[in-house]
This record gives structure tokens, C-alpha cells and sequence, in this order.
């Protein structure tokens, strides 16, 4: 960017964007992924074959319709009490993606008006909301999930809440950072130099302007929040059995790994690749959206 | 008259982007005596940068490609090189200054450190010999007191002190070109003034050549020997700086100089030149300047005049001249 | 610097105060510890006891203030469960244990995170640029544990050539540090390309390339420190990384360290043991990022010089 | 006498220097110090100098974006300390337009030409949307846009397009005064006359009065009436334009003047020597005792480190702070 703006390239290019974006892989792939996921997590009742915590210890252990012993009444095999893996990872959908939703609506909503306040406001709110900021990034989102599970006790709420206690503060940061900026600017001088007021600022100029890096963030955040999730179902912390996350379900398997591999793989390979499309789309989107923004 | 030291022949630098091709340089030629200044003027986006790039062939990677021609360097064509035998010329035989002195330091190491790498390269000078050419580098571009600015940064010095600086690094090689590319557009007069003052010199005690490049005609006429004026990619015309002056002849060239509004007489009204730049990735057929050329004719909308030579070294690249 | 050092302390301790109260708070609303210690042969008498014992008969605010004056002390009370040992006791035993997983593995993720890194931005675009791209995305999409859990199925349970957990010689290593490191070098890597980028892209590499200094300076000095400062001010996510990373691994190996005795203690109720150590990871995290704000002034030198 | 609009009295602005432990206030940089100046109505006055010189600072005054240390401003004779909060907001703000440096960053990038030009009119006035769209298009038109051009948004427009917008924005109230802040150095060389020209036409057609911020002596000449020339805070130098330009007095103006002309390779040959002031601006946070210029004076007198020279009349529109006259 540096090198074409110092050259005067940018006033050349950068006029017309290539109406083919869609035909892009690194977007369809990813938005395929997230597309399935949400049709998954939306109409789990009617995708899956079993309800989620059907037991049928006759058929434990079955491993998937592809390997020896395996039947197409349970294409991904089932787990040691003999519910269907499928079923579980289609319910798993729903819970990963609720949470990542309800987490991310929460944090983006509070991380974006601290942002804004602190970088509009600038001086001692600023400095405060800043430093609590940095403190929050700082703190082991973990810890804080894990003292909730303890205190609360583990479940749906407990998960949201305890990442949204700490997720707020990348977008914080984040907001502030492009807010502050946005302040210097020429045009917010003028809005001023008008007589606009701070809160038509704010609303009208700074906030159509952070609209970018907000949606780039989020997206990005997808993979992180599932993951989050993930990590505290897997310690025993988040979603409690016999509800399916993909986080427990992995953890189901882990004393079975000699017998029935499938428990765990599944659940992870379904974690990775929605986490990675989220992450793709992430990516895609900010290199079309703005590109400046590489390091979030 | 002194021998020539880089002839640059039909170079073509073309940028290979997503959106299209950009046409950044199509074709220009010129050259370079021994002691002389060359100036490079023109409107912004118009090439000259680029020109600058491709002789010292740092153009950004992969985007940015020399399509053709040749850059003749003291009898060498540096674009038949490979990379280690190029990295020779840099900063030893071809040296530049860069536009924004505020960014073109690294703000994490000395003045003092910045410099004297530059030196090292230069034969492998021995450590104790490297210190008093550092002094020496600072001394030729009039910094003042030499010896304490060695351990500063650049946060802490002034945007013409900076750019000193950057002169120093690019002549503490005594490289025999200089490419400066807008060195003052970002000074303040009177320190571009003493800036300029101080380039010729620099220029008188070393003889160096120097490509100066520039939107300013004023600094041109300043600071130049002979002069390119660039529009889109091209130079439309080439000539010594009085003659360009006194004589010009391309309708742009002519267009920019009543223009500019100028401090020795008040006009009534300066002469507009209607439109704006055309854009690389799309050029006009035809003449690049039709579009905006009060005296074109229909010939100039269809056919690409080539350059002419009207005088002894006043070249013009316009239908009305052929 | 004095300043900035002396503001930035004031400030690291502030934080853990609050983070002290917030701690305080939560475990005091997590419910009775005296459950623990109820049988159906209690009596009323026996649980005032138990409760006068822990202090529970007090105010919040005095028991508060009990914490905190204890802690100035370097005591963090004493575990609820067993032989009620001291707190400071039982992590101190453990320490070691998780800095021996933790430390390589941040080590050689920094190590390998600096040299892709670098090697990605400098080769942009190129087929070895999408590789370092790559390693970054699936490294950030698959699930460290279950990373973990499949290398235990591949190399302990398949081909038994590492075991699968708990600690022992240099074997029992392997798995846990290089699959914690897998999990710390993403995010490290793609903040060293993406900055390195921005470096490359600027006008004082220009101008090294113009002195004709070779590739390798121009990157591994001109371009690489002035690289490194984003990373670092993202210190504190990394480290709060590192204590995730931490938890998970233990849990996954069977690794007896603090997150081992973390989670155990979690389980339990134990919550002497839970508040003591989230209070020292946050002191050490606080402590981590003082020194990487005085790192920052060190590479930095318009901070070092700043007459403040 | 002539119709004065504005009036700056011995405006004066100084930023407290902090440091230490306690941040206490150990010195002032004296961005602006002790200047006055007159503009008249349908007139243009332009401030002259180098970065650091003030000149900003001055019209961010003029536009309430900066609080002065003492001193006065008088908008048609009334002193603007007298004024109540609502009597800026409805007396003096709408009088005021102004157009910045850069057109690429003046304008927010996610509004329409329509409302960007329209916001004057929204924040300050209580008309309706019909008769906002009305006047917006009326104002394009003013400035040579189209109509049809209200609903882009400014990244599909030239540099030079982008300042007219500007301009339009700037006229939006009908002011009396328009504070012009570089208004043409951003752009392209080929682009700059059209501005001028057009800023002169609109002067012309509605009488408006320019404050121009300028760093560029030939673009000042070329746009002015009055002309003050202002070095660390301080003006040294200031009366008509046609006067200042011909016969400049203080040796500032002069240097500034000599770096401005244009100079053929033959002039040098002939002799024609150009002043070159040695070092730097000093910082204002420590300006020289008395003439501020004297350290880098090519006519230094001893005397001139000591007094510091007020600004005394020479001629009938002609003042000059210098020892010497």
C-alpha cells in the first residue's frame, strides 16, 4: 500500500472493484462451510436422525457406516452408550453457533460504544477504559470461565457470560484505536468547525467509519468464541453432558481413544473446519474491506 | 562537453495489478552528463518515481516490472545484471534521496549507526577509518556540529535536519549519480531554499550527476541543467532549462507555465488547463494530452506523435511541431 | 522512563487489587464451603464451628481485609481439602512442573513463529508465503486439545513411539511441548508477517536497499526490530494464550502442574487453592507485561528518550 | 474607512510545556503571540510562514477550534468573549465557512456529496428537506459540479472535484468569511489555477471575505489584498499585496520572497544572488530574546538581540518589526 500510494498509484487504481468477486474460492469454500453449519444448527431437529441423547447400549461403540462393523443407521458411528455421533455434531452445531452469536452480538455492542467513547473522548476516560482494556486482554480468558463454572456452575449462561467478561476488550481496543484516529481526521475537524455536536459525531461520522474493521472482527471472532467454547466443554467446564458441544464430545472419547477413535476426530475435525472458515472469511473479508487492518 | 554517464533508452516499467495493467512509465529516454543535472518534471502519478525506481531497479515486487528497454549506466546496462552484481551499484555508483525525510530513517537506530553502515559498504573500510568519513559525510552537507548528532535519533532532529542527514547517507558512498527524488516538497521555503543551495554545492566539490526529480518548475529552473517535463508516462519534452523557459513548446508544458501563478508579476487571471490526468490503466488513443489540449487537432486524437528534435537537444513530442 | 516505570507499577497494582476483589467476590458467591466438610451427622454447632474456623462468621469486608493482609504476606490461606496444606505450599510443588512444559514450548514457538514469520513476509505471495499461511490458519482453527488428543492416538496409541502422559524422561516431553507450541504459534506468527509486511513496505527499508546493504541486513536488522514491536505490544495476549495453553495441555497429559492443580481444585470446590492461583498467574501476567512495556521503551528509543 | 468584517486583537495562544512526576507546568510554547490584523469585507487576508510559524493555530482561533490566552477577536465590531454560548452557536459560527488542505481527508468517506454538503444546513439550520436539497444543488452548480453528482460518494471524484465540494460545503450558510487553509497545495499542479480561479470568481460574485493560510508566496500574491507574513508566532510583516510584494521590507519577507522567484540557470550566471537564511526556525517554546528573527538575520545589528521590534507603520497599508525602520 505504501509503495503505490507514495508513487500515486492509488489515485489510479482503486476506483473499480472486479465484479467476480464471488466467483473467488478462498469465499465460496468458507461461506459454503458456514452455510451448512447454520443450516445445521437451525434445523437440527429435523436434519438429525436421533434426538441428540438417545442411549442405545446395543449399539455402543459402533464404529462409522465405513469401516468394518459399521451400519448407515449410524453413518459416523456412536459413542460408548450408543448415541448417534451425527446427531450429536448437528445438535453440537447449534450450541457452538448460538453461543458464538450471543457471545459476539454482547461483546461487539460493548466493546464498540467503550471504543468510541474512549477514543472520541480522548483524556481520563480514555486512559482508564484503556488501561482496564489492556488488563482484560492480558487476563486468561480461561481463568475467569473456570472460576464461573465453579461459581455458577457450568452451562449455556456460564459459557456466554464468562467469554463475553473478557472478549469485549480486543474490539474495545480495537474501536478506540480506529476511533482515535478517525478524530484527527480533516473531516471530523470540520464536522466540528460546522458546530456538529459530539454525539452527531459520533454517530455519523465516527461509527459509519468503523463499520469495516466491526464486521471484520466479528467474523474473525466466530473461530475464536467456538473455540473458547470448545476448550471449556472439553475441560468439563462449559456445556455439561448430556447436552451435545462439540468441546464434550471430544472429551467423551478421550479415555476411548485405543477403541473408538471416532469419537473424539469428529467433533474436532467439525470444530476446525468451521473455526477455519470463520477465519477464512475473516480474512477475505478484510482484504476487501480494508486491508490495513492485516494484524487482528 | 563532459561524456555521458546514464542513458536511459525506451524504458517501459508497467505495474501488473489485479485491476489492470498501469502503465506507469511507456517509453521514455533520456540522458545524463557527467557533473550535470537532469531534471524530471511533472504532475503527480505521472512517472517520475517510477523512473527513479527502475534505474536503481527497486521497483515493489512482484506488481512492478521493467517491460523493455535499457538503462545504460557508464557503458553497463544495469538491467542485464543479476541481483549481487546490481547491489554493487546501489548506494556506490547510484545513490538517492527519498521524498518524506520523516519516514525515510529507521527510527530505531542512530544517525551515527545509519551512516556509517552505509560507509562499510563502501571497500571495507577499516573500523578506525569509519568514524571520520562519517564526520566528513555530515560535514559536505553542512550539518552542524557533527560530532554530537552521531548518537541521536531521527525523532529528535527537524524534518530539513533529517533530510540532511538522508543526503548524507546517499553521498557518503560518493556514488557519480544522485537520484533525488522531490527531496524538498516536504521543507518549509527557507530551508528548501538552503537545501537546494547546499545540492550545488555538494555538486560543485563533487562533481556528481545528479537526476532531479519535481513538480515544482520553479525548482527545476533552480536547480537544473537540462529538464524532461513527464506527463502520463512519457516525456513530451526535453531542453535546456533556459530554453525550456524561454522557449517552450509542447501545449502542456506551455499550459503548466501559465498556470502557475508567479511572483514577479500579478496576472489578471492564470490560464486553466481543463480536465484532469488520465489515468494509467486507461490511456487516451491518440496524443495523451489531447483531451486537454486547447490546439489539438484531429490527428493528435488518433495517431501517438513520437519525439521529435526541433533544436540542438530541445526535443518535443507534439503533432504541431512535426 | 522513571515515570513512565513508576506509573506503569502504580497501575500493575491497582489492577491487582481489583482483580483481588473480583476474585474475593466470586468465590464468596459460589456458595458455602462448609458443604464440603457436612456429613448427616453435623450439628448446627459443628458447622458454626467449621465456619468461625474459616472466618466465614466475619463481614465480607473483614474477611476481605483478612485476605488481603494474609496476602501482602505471601500467605494464600490454606487448601480446604486433605491435609489442608498451605496454598503457597501446593503451587510452589507444582511450578516448576508447568514451567518445565511451558517454557520450551514458548521458546520454540517464538523461535519457529520469528523465522517463518520473517520468511513469509519476505517471500510474499510466493508458494512458501501461502505454506507459513497456511501452518498459521490451521493452527488457529484446530483445537489445541484435540491436536493433542489425536498426536496421543497417532504416536502413543498406534505407534507407540511417545508415551501418552504424565511426566518421566525426555520422551514423556515431546508430545506436550511441541503440540502447546503448535498451539502458541499462530497467533505469534501471523503478528510477525503481518508486521514484518508493514516494515518491508516502508520508506527507511527503501532507502537501507538504496545504500546497497545486502538482503540479509536490510531484514534481520533494519526490518526485523522495528517488526518485533507490534508482537510485543500484543505480549499480553500471547501470555494469556500461554496459561490456556497451559491448562489444556496438563489436563490433556496428565501433566502434574498448577493447571492440573487448578482444575482439580475446581472440582472440588476447593476454592483457597482456585483464588490462589488465579491470583498469582494475574500477578505474573501483570508482572510480564511491566517488563514488556520496558522492553518496548528499549527497542523504541523515542520512549527511552522521553524526558518524563 | 473600510467595511472591516473581522478583527484580531493581540491574539495571543501559549501551550503549557508539562513534565516530571507531578506533570507540572515548567514552560509555554508560544504558538501565537500578540498578533492583530483587520479583514474587510468582499477582501482577502492571507498568513504567510513556515510550519511552526502560528498561522494555524490563528485561524483555529478564528474558527473557536482553539481557545485563546488573551486577546480579542471582534466579528463585525462585537467582541466575541461577549458572546453567549447560543449567540456563537447562531451568530458567528454560520458566518464562517471553511475548506481544509486535503481533500482526500476532509470529507467523510462514507457520506453522499449530498450530505456532506448538506450538514452545515442540518446542524445549524431548521430547514426542510426539500429546500435542503434545493440549496444543495444550488451550491454544486455554484462550484461547476452537476446535479446529477449528489448521490456519489467522494471517492469517485478527482482532487480537484473533491475541493469543490468543499468549497460548496464551506458556502453552504452563506457566510461572510471563508477560512481557506492551504487551499490548493494538496493538489495537482495542472488543478490549482481552477481552484483559484473559481475561489476568486465566488469572492467576486458574493463579496466574501477569504482568510487564506498559505505557505506558497506566488498562490498568496495571486489570491490576496492583504498579506500578513508571520515568524515564530509574531507577524514581522504586513500591509497590501501589491505593496508588500514590491517593496518588501523586513529581511524575513525578503529571504522568503528571494526563495519564491523564479530563478533561470543565466540568472546565477549574471550574479543574481539569492538570500539564503542559515539554520532554523527556534522552537517556540524558547524564542531568541528580542527580534525573534535575528538569529538566522542576514542584517543583524547587535542591537536587535536585545529590543524587540514592534510593528510600526512604514506607508499607508504598510507595517513592518523591524529595528531598522
Amino acid at each position: 500500500m505504501a509503495t503505490t500510494k507514495l508513487m500515486g498509484l492509488d489515485k489510479v487504481s482503486g476506483v473499480k472493484r472486479p465484479k467476480s468477486i464471488f466467483l473467488n474460492l478462498t469465499f465460496i469454500i468458507p461461506a459454503v462451510v458456514l452455510l451448512v453449519a447454520m443450516i445445521m444448527a437451525i434445523f437440527a431437529p429435523l436434519l438429525a436422525p436421533y434426538p441428540y441423547d438417545q442411549i442405545a447400549l446395543t449399539d455402543r461403540l459402533m464404529p462409522p457406516a465405513f469401516m468394518e462393523g459399521g451400519s448407515t443407521a449410524h453413518i459416523l458411528g456412536t459413542d460408548l452408550v450408543g448415541r448417534d455421533i451425527l446427531s450429536r455434531l448437528i445438535y453440537g452445531a447449534q450450541i457452538s453457533l448460538s453461543v458464538a452469536l450471543m457471545v459476539i452480538v454482547i461483546t461487539a455492542g460493548v466493546g464498540t460504544a467503550l471504543g468510541i467513547v474512549a477514543g472520541y473522548l480522548g483524556g481520563r476516560t480514555d486512559g482508564f477504559l484503556m488501561r482496564v482494556t489492556d488488563i482484560s486482554l492480558a487476563f486468561p480468558a480461561i481463568l475467569i470461565a473456570l472460576l464461573f463454572a465453579a461459581t455458577i456452575g457450568p452451562g449455556y449462561w456460564t459459557v456466554v457470560i464468562a467469554i463475553s467478561m473478557l472478549g469485549w476488550a480486543p474490539y474495545a481496543r480495537l474501536i478506540r484505536g480506529e476511533a482515535l484516529k478517525l478524530r484527527e481526521t480533516d473531516f471530523v475537524a470540520q464536522a466540528r468547525i460546522i458546530g456538529t455536536s459530539p454525539v452527531r459525531i459520533m454517530v455519523r461520522h465516527i461509527f459509519p467509519n468503523i463499520i469495516n474493521p466491526l464486521i471484520i472482527m466479528s467474523t474473525l471472532a466466530v473461530g475464536m468464541v467456538i473455540l473458547t467454547e470448545a476448550v471449556l466443554s472439553y475441560l468439563g467446564a462449559g456445556i455439561p453432558p448430556p447436552a451435545a458441544s462439540w468441546g464434550n464430545m471430544v472429551n467423551d472419547g478421550r479415555s476411548l481413544l485405543d477403541v473408538a477413535w471416532w469419537i473424539s476426530t469428529f467433533p474436532g475435525v467439525a470444530i476446525g473446519l468451521v473455526v477455519m472458515a470463520g477465519n477464512f472469511m475473516g480474512d477475505w473479508l478484510r482484504d476487501k474491506l480494508d486491508p490495513r487492518l492485516r494484524q487482528i | 562537453m563532459s561524456k555521458v554517464l546514464l542513458e536511459v533508452e525506451d524504458l517501459h516499467t508497467f505495474f501488473f495489478t489485479r485491476r489492470g495493467v498501469v502503465k506507469a512509465v511507456d517509453g521514455i529516454s533520456f540522458y545524463v552528463r557527467e557533473g550535470e543535472t537532469f531534471g524530471l518534471v511533472g504532475e503527480s502519478a505521472c512517472g517520475k518515481t517510477v523512473t527513479a525506481l527502475s534505474i536503481l531497479r527497486l521497483l515493489p515486487e512482484p506488481a512492478g516490472r521493467i517491460v523493455a528497454g535499457k538503462v545504460v549506466f557508464d557503458g553497463t546496462n544495469l538491467l542485464e545484471l543479476d541481483k549481487k552484481e546490481m547491489r554493487a551499484y546501489r548506494g556506490r555508483e547510484i545513490s538517492m534521496i527519498l521524498q518524506d525525510p520523516m519516514t525515510s530513517l529507521n527510527p530505531v537506530y542512530s544517525i551515527g549507526d545509519q551512516i556509517a553502515e552505509a560507509v562499510r559498504m563502501r571497500h571495507d573500510l577499516p573500523d578506525n577509518m569509519v568514524e571520520p568519513e562519517v564526520i566528513s559525510a555530515l560535514r559536505l552537507l553542512k550539518i552542524p556540529s557533527p560530532e554530537t548528532i552521531l548518537g541521536e535519533y531521527p525523532f529528535q532532529m527537524s524534518g530539513g535536519m533529517r533530510q540532511r542527514v538522508v543526503g548524507a547517507i546517499a553521498m557518503s558512498c560518493r556514488p557519480r549519480l544522485l537520484i533525488a527524488d522531490e527531496p524538498t516538497t516536504a521543507l518549509d521555503a527557507t530551508i528548501q531554499a538552503q537545501y537546494l543551495a547546499l545540492f550545488k554545492d555538494v555538486q560543485k566539490k563533487t562533481n556528481i550527476s545528479i537526476i532531479f526529480i519535481t513538480h515544482d518548475f520553479g525548482v527545476v529552473a533552480n536547480m537544473c541543467h537540462r529538464v524532461g517535463v513527464m506527463y502520463a508516462g512519457k516525456i513530451v519534452e526535453t531542453a535546456t532549462t533556459s530554453e525550456l523557459f524561454k522557449a517552450p513548446k509542447h501545449p502542456y508544458t506551455v499550459a503548466m507555465m501559465d498556470s502557475v501563478p508567479r511572483l514577479d508579476h500579478k496576472d489578471k487571471r492564470l490560464y486553466s488547463i481543463k480536465g484532469q490526468p488520465p489515468s494509467l490503466m486507461n490511456l487516451p488513443p491518440g496524443c495523451r494530452f489531447y483531451p486537454r489540449c486547447s490546439v489539438a487537432t484531429d490527428v493528435c486524437r488518433k495517431r501517438e506523435p513520437h519525439q521529435v528534435e526541433i533544436s540542438d537537444g530541445h526535443s518535443v513530442s507534439c503533432w504541431r511541431v512535426q | 522512563m522513571t515515570r513512565f516505570i513508576i506509573v506503569r507499577l502504580l497501575q500493575s497494582f491497582v489492577a491487582l487489587i481489583g482483580i483481588s476483589v473480583l476474585i474475593f467476590l466470586l468465590v464468596r458467591a459460589s456458595g458455602d464451603p462448609t458443604m464440603l466438610y457436612r456429613t448427616s451427622m453435623s450439628t448446627e454447632e459443628d458447622i458454626a464451628r467449621i465456619r468461625a474456623n474459616l472466618g466465614l462468621d466475619k463481614p465480607l469486608p473483614e474477611q476481605y481485609w483478612i485476605f488481603i493482609t494474609d496476602l501482602a504476606q505471601g500467605d494464600l490461606g490454606e487448601s480446604l481439602l486433605g491435609q489442608r496444606r498451605p496454598v503457597t505450599e501446593m503451587i510452589w510443588e507444582r511450578l516448576d512442573n508447568s514451567l518445565l512444559l511451558a517454557v520450551p514450548a514458548f521458546l520454540l514457538s517464538m523461535i519457529v513463529a520469528l523465522l517463518l514469520g520473517v520468511l513469509g513476509a519476505v517471500k510474499r505471495d510466493t508458494w512458501m508465503d501461502n505454506g507459513v499461511k497456511f501452518v498459521a490458519i490451521l493452527g488457529q482453527a484446530l483445537p489445541g486439545f484435540w491436536l493433542a488428543i489425536m498426536c496421543i492416538l497417532l504416536f502413543s496409541v498406534y505407534w507407540q513411539i511417545f508415551p501418552p502422559s504424565h511426566m518421566g524422561d525426555f520422551s514423556h516431553y515431546v508430545l506436550p511441548v511441541s503440540t502447546m507450541a503448535f498451539f502458541l504459534l499462530p497467533g505469534m506468527l501471523r503478528l510477525v508477517r503481518s508486521s514484518m509486511l508493514d516494515v518491508l513496505d516502508s520508506e527507511y527499508i527503501k532507502m537501507a536497499r538504496i545504500k546497497g546493504l545486502p538482503e540479509r541486513i536490510v531484514i534481520w536488522k533494519h526490518a526485523l526490530r522495528n517488526a518485533l514491536i507490534a508482537p510485543l505490544t500484543a505480549a499480553g495476549m500471547i501470555l494469556a494464550m500461554l496459561v490456556t495453553g497451559t491448562v489444556v495441555t496438563e489436563q490433556v497429559f496428565a501433566w502434574p502442574g498448577v493447571g492440573m492443580l487448578m482444575l482439580d481444585a475446581l472440582f472440588s470446590r476447593d476454592f483457597p487453592v482456585v483464588q490462589g492461583i488465579v491470583l498469582m498467574v494475574a500477578a505474573m501476567v501483570l508482572l510480564v507485561n511491566l517488563l514488556v512495556d520496558i522492553l518496548y521503551a528499549y527497542i523504541e528509543p523515542q520512549i527511552r528518550y522521553q524526558q518524563m | 474607512m473600510a467595511d472591516v468584517l473581522l478583527e484580531g486583537c493581540d491574539l495571543t495562544k501559549h501551550y503549557p510545556i508539562k513534565k516530571g512526576f507531578l506533570q507540572r507546568t515548567v514552560g509555554w510554547v508560544r504558538a501565537v503571540d500578540g498578533i492583530s490584523f483587520t479583514i474587510e469585507r468582499g477582501k482577502t487576508l492571507s498568513l504567510v510562514g513556515e510550519s511552526g510559524a502560528g498561522k494555524t493555530t490563528t485561524a483555529k482561533a478564528v474558527l473557536l477550534q482553539e481557545k485563546l490566552t488573551s486577546g480579542s477577536i471582534l466579528f463585525e465590531g462585537r467582541d466575541l468573549r461577549k458572546f453567549s454560548r447560543s449567540q456563537l452557536a447562531r451568530e458567528y459560527r454560520p458566518s464562517l465557512g471553511s475548506v481544509q488542505q486535503n481533500p482526500w481527508s476532509s470529507m467523510n468517506p462514507r457520506m453522499r456529496v449530498r450530505d456532506i454538503v448538506a450538514e452545515p444546513l442540518v446542524v445549524n439550520t431548521k430547514k426542510s428537506k426539500g429546500q435542503i436539497r434545493s440549496r444543495v444543488v444550488e451550491l454544486l452548480e455554484q462550484v461547476g459540479l452537476r446535479a446529477d453528482h449528489v448521490d456519489q460518494y467522494p471517492h469517485e471524484f478527482s482532487g480537484g472535484q473533491r475541493q469543490r465540494i468543499a468549497v460548496a460545503r464551506a458556502l453552504a450558510l452563506n457566510p461572510s468569511l471563508v477560512i481557506l487553509d492551504e487551499p490548493v497545495s494538496a493538489l495537482d499542479v495542472s488543478i490549482r489555477a481552477q481552484i483559484m480561479n473559481l475561489l476568486k470568481d465566488l469572492q467576486t460574485k458574493s463579496n466574501l471575505s477569504y482568510l487564506v493560510i498559505a505557505h506558497n508566496l506566488a498562490t498568496v500574491r495571486y489570491m490576496s489584498h492583504t498579506v500578513a507574513i508571520m515568524y515564530l508566532g509574531q507577524i514581522v510583516e504586513y500591509g497590501g499585496a501589491e505593496e508588500l510584494f514590491k517593496r518588501p521590507l523586513h529581511p524575513y519577507t525578503k529571504a522568503l520572497i528571494s526563495a519564491s522567484l523564479l530563478r533561470l540557470p543565466e540568472d546565477e550566471e549574471k550574479g543574481r544572488k539569492q538570500i539564503i537564511l542559515s539554520g532554523e526556525m527556534p522552537s517556540p517554546l524558547n524564542p531568541p530574546p528580542g527580534c525573534r528573527f535575528h538569529t538566522r538575520c542576514t542584517e543583524a545589528a547587535s542591537t536587535c538581540s536585545q529590543e524587540a521590534p514592534p510593528l510600526r507603520k512604514v506607508g499607508a497599508n504598510h507595517y513592518v518589526a523591524c529595528l531598522r525602520f
